[in-house]
């Protein structure tokens, strides 16, 4: 266990020294919220329906650019090779590296996008469906993220190719966690239900495809 | 404990980088691995850490802990040094401690000297110290099989005075070093593996 | 299974079976198409464009059923590590993209007259188009990735994550509310459009599955010719 | 001139050898293209009045962040150092580089965004206007572009920073390319040619801007 | 032609890293910088390439040519090997080639025998062989003024060999070269300049 708590830590701290974990993505997550209106038209009752969508959408991007580089530096200095080495389970490496992504990056994300709805006069009767929903579905998204950052790993261009891997992964989340946040307003729907399976089933899948790719490279 | 290494063969990049090696190392001993460049010494090395693919024969460790994989028992301080820059040289052993489960964080400083680095980040670091504080990860952790790629690249005198004495203790308390080397490194190889790379 | 393991031996029955192959195509090809065309009815309500549904739907079942054995060769790859499993999913992809591209052409076609737009977002035509992006990126891996090895490894990871998309388009419209058609021929209690439609859709189908047949086979003979030609150029560089 | 010709020949070939270009750029493309009807509401007539705007952002992003590691590799692997220490300018370093990014990436996309908007039904009058708009405008977006890789060179999580920094700057040209493309049906309007004005702008000082910052990054 | 150098200083990460250098190094010599890790060398180097800041002193190139700065007129040949993985060997010396305005491929391959790796992606090389690539830029375009940090780290016997026979070659040519190492490169130095590290 110590082992990998210690590399989640690293994780953290590299997180904020470098680039500024939450900070940055938080940053990308407004400027593409200001973007996005600006493109579709201020129109407030267009804005006020789509809101939801909007920032569900955002928060994929979000994620998944964040993550896009999750492996690269610890395979270029070395890292990953001795952590190869070493009695941790690649995939175990794997989990952590991605808990410590969601931890500084996905989560605040998650939590902080339903009340930056209100830019888009989101209903409010939503927010906390949507942050539930959100949450729940971050996960999913921080793991599928690594998957494909593991695979384009230290690709030139991997930053695109990744996307190109993992949105389609992403679609499910993104259906499934719109419903959940917008379909009805107790709290518990089947969409969340299935949102959950998502998350808990890419929590046992993701690492087990990233570490054999991240071997892949390694070898 | 002993590494066998029967018919061994590589190939990268679909090249074979060299065929039908045969050496076996036991405790105590110091193979030292030479030949031209392309040779196959790095990836010799990398096969040992279980880190590359062998095309044919097999490579195998005798008596040594039994419930752990080769890999697992050596340490394997390759051309990259597997330092974070934004980290301060403590830190970073701080990690690599916790890590692979050892806690020697002074003696490790002290063993390159690195104790007046210590609490720079590894950004400002010259390209020699970082090295050393690469090899620093020797004395960080207890292993019995040392794995070295050229390890006194970008030492200076002094440090690599420290290098020969950590080598020479090693193998006199039983332990087993492969280094892969152009330049002689000041500890008498027992026996010495010369590849011949056709480049 | 092994025995098909060796490359030589495969090229001897590839170049056996593809004959054959080729003439069953031809042949399924002329029954389907004058089925499709000539003997069948146009649909009371569709009219003539009904007869897209004849290089339609057998486009759209190859979509899938291709990207399922690019995902079962890259299972086998990984599990058995049967030689020749990669060079049969690399060389699939582009056919299978072909196919997913026809599906997706031919449908907006119908879909034009038919819903009023070239292309609607429902369940089914967003994971249909998803699949084609699938197929893009297993490509864009094998190109991306200098060392062979590794790229073939990446690749069956990408087509077996990727296969969960495929149930996802099968039941998509079951789930998810959708303009376009529920499945009226592989479905419980028995397929429900009409038997004059229904032999000759099924006989078109039978003709793209060999057609897939035969140009995979064509395919994975180039690529192993290839790859001996690249050996030799490694050696003979190796030599001087 | 040589050298610089030589410069982007080579770029060039990289963005073909490794991640393939164009094509990438495109997939991801298309993925966002996908997750934003899926978002925003499969409603024809919405879809429809939305499209420009969809395509604009969906531009914005892919050159965005096609672009993020332009100078990255150079920086690594020491040829920008010896490209800075030559009797090339370095702004002009910096204008090959862009220059060969737009003709590798952003050129197609902006050329192929507007056919694709047919799967947004887009309405067909707008085609061509949109495509000069985006023609036009896409050479803005990469030299932009360009200027954030350059300030965030090396920075873990560039791909992030770099959006924050650039997406501002980018709001003018998504306004003016959207009037441009859709407010009227003849070719030329006066948003075309503050759109034209603010390509040759970045033209001249892009350069200027990002060679300054990798000077700092060199010292 | 002559480098002359002023009571040089340089701070780097906030510590000074040598004070009050005074160096002259005249066409036709090589001067040698040795020393400590982080003494300083590589930092000294990057000044005379243009590549850093000076905190105090100044450093003039005399009678060189004198409508290109001395940074033009070098070549500085660092630890990054300055090529493209994704391009083959003959590829990135091509490239090279053209950009700094020379055309001796065939001579460049020749210098490092580098012929026989000609058509393989650098992807494929290994560590000395990336390094004499990075090395061939010497003979790829003339220039009077090398700047060579550690040259021979990875280099085999043979390279070595004729890394010095470049040397000696582009000295009795009136060339000048300024090279930091910390092992002797086989090339007698005319000066020696020695940094004396406080770490
Ligand atoms: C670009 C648009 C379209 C796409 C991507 C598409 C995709 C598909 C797919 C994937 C299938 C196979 C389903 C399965 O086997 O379960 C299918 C079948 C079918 N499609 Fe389409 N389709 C499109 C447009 C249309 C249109 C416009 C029509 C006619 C209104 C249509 C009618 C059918 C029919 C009748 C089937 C056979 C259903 C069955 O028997 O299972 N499709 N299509
Ligand atoms: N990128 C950097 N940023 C800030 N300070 C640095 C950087 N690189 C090195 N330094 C500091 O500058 C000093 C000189 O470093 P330099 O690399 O010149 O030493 P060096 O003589 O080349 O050492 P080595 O023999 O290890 O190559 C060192 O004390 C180091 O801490
Ligand atoms: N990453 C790689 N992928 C494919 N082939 C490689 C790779 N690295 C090296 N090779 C090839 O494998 C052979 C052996 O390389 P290796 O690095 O083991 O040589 P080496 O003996 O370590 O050389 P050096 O003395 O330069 O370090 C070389 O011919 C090289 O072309
Ligand atoms: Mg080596
Ligand atoms: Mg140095």
């Amino acid at each position: 266990m110590r082992p990998l708590l210690s590399l989640m830590r690293r994780d953290l701290t590299l997180a904020t020294r470098q680039g500024g974990g939450a900070g940055t993505a938080l940053g990308f997550f407004l400027a593409v919220l200001v973007l996005l209106p600006i493109g579709l038209g201020p129109d407030q009752f267009t804005l006020q329906r789509l809101a939801p969508g909007i920032l569900w959408i955002t928060l994929l991007l979000s994620v998944l650019l964040s993550a896009d580089r999750i492996f690269q530096q610890d395979y270029e200095d070395g890292s990953l090779e001795i952590m190869a080495m070493s009695s941790q389970p690649l995939e175990l490496v794997v989990l952590a590296k991605a808990l410590s992504h969601w931890l500084s990056t996905s989560l605040p994300l998650a939590i902080a996008a339903p009340f930056l709805g209100v830019l888009l006069n989101l209903a409010t009767e939503i927010i906390w469906p949507l942050l539930l929903a959100m949450v729940l579905g971050s996960v999913a998204l921080s793991l599928i993220a690594c998957v494909g950052a593991s695979l384009t790993l230290n690709l030139r261009r991997g930053g695109l190719l990744i996307s190109v891997l993992v949105l389609p992964l992403y679609v499910p989340v993104l259906v499934f966690g719109l419903s959940a946040s917008t379909g009805s307003v107790e709290l518990v729907t089947p969409s969340l239900l299935i949102l959950s399976a998502i998350a808990l089933a890419s929590l046992v899948l993701a690492p087990l495809a990233a570490a054999a790719a991240l071997r892949a490279y390694l070898k | 404990m002993q590494i066998v290494a029967a018919n061994l063969s590589c190939e990268r990049g679909g090249r074979l980088a060299f065929s039908n090696l045969d050496f076996a190392v036991a405790a105590g001993e110091f193979l030292q691995l030479t030949g031209p460049n392309g040779a196959g010494k790095s990836s010799l090395l990398r096969i040992i850490a279980n880190l590359g693919d062998i095309s044919s024969g097999h490579i195998e460790l005798h008596n040594g802990d039994s419930d752990l994989t080769l890999a697992q028992q050596s340490h394997y301080i390759a051309h990259a040094d597997a330092a974070k820059t934004a980290l301060t040289v403590t830190e970073n052993l701080q990690f690599w401690g916790d890590f692979l489960g050892g806690d020697n964080i002074a003696g490790a400083l002290g063993s390159l000297n690195l104790q007046t680095l210590a609490d720079y980040p590894v950004a400002l670091l010259s390209a020699g110290q970082k090295r050393r504080l690469a090899l620093a990860r020797l004395s960080l952790v207890p292993r019995k099989i040392w794995l070295l790629d050229e390890p006194s690249v970008g030492l200076d005198e002094a440090s690599q005075g420290l290098l020969v004495g950590l080598m020479q203790q090693h193998l006199n308390a039983g332990g087993l070093i492969i280094a892969a080397t152009h330049v002689p490194l000041g500890v008498e190889p027992d026996r010495n593996l010369i590849l011949q790379g056709k480049s | 299974m092994q025995q098909f393991a060796n490359p030589a031996r495969f090229l001897k029955i590839a170049n056996a079976v593809l004959p054959f192959v080729w003439t069953v195509t031809v042949i399924l090809f002329v029954i389907g198409l004058y089925g499709a065309l000539v003997s069948s009815p146009a649909d009371y309500q569709q009219g003539e464009t009904v007869r897209i549904m004849f290089v339609h739907v057998p486009a759209a079942w190859m979509a899938m059923f291709v990207y399922s054995v690019m995902a079962l060769a890259s299972a086998v790859a990984i599990i058995f590590r049967h030689p020749l499993a990669d060079v049969a999913a690399k060389t699939a992809a582009p056919i299978g993209a072909v196919f997913c591209f026809l599906a997706l052409a031919t449908g907006s076609l119908w879909g034009k007259p038919m819903w009023g737009a070239w292309w609607v977002w429902d369940a089914r035509l967003t994971s249909m188009f998803v699949l084609m992006l699938l197929y893009l990126g297993y490509i864009a891996i094998w190109q991306a990735i200098e060392e062979p090895g590794r790229a073939a490894m990446i690749a069956r990871i990408v087509a077996l994550v990727g296969f969960i998309n495929i149930p996802v388009i099968k039941f998509s419209v079951d789930w998810w509310n959708s303009l376009h058609q529920p499945a009226s021929v592989f479905k419980m209690g028995g397929p429900s459009i009409d038997a004059s439609m229904l032999w000759p859709l099924l006989v078109m189908g039978l003709a793209y599955t060999f057609l897939f047949l035969a140009l995979h086979l064509v395919c994975m003979r180039s690529e192993l010719a290839q790859r001996k030609l690249r050996t030799i150029l490694i050696a003979r560089g190796r030599a001087n």
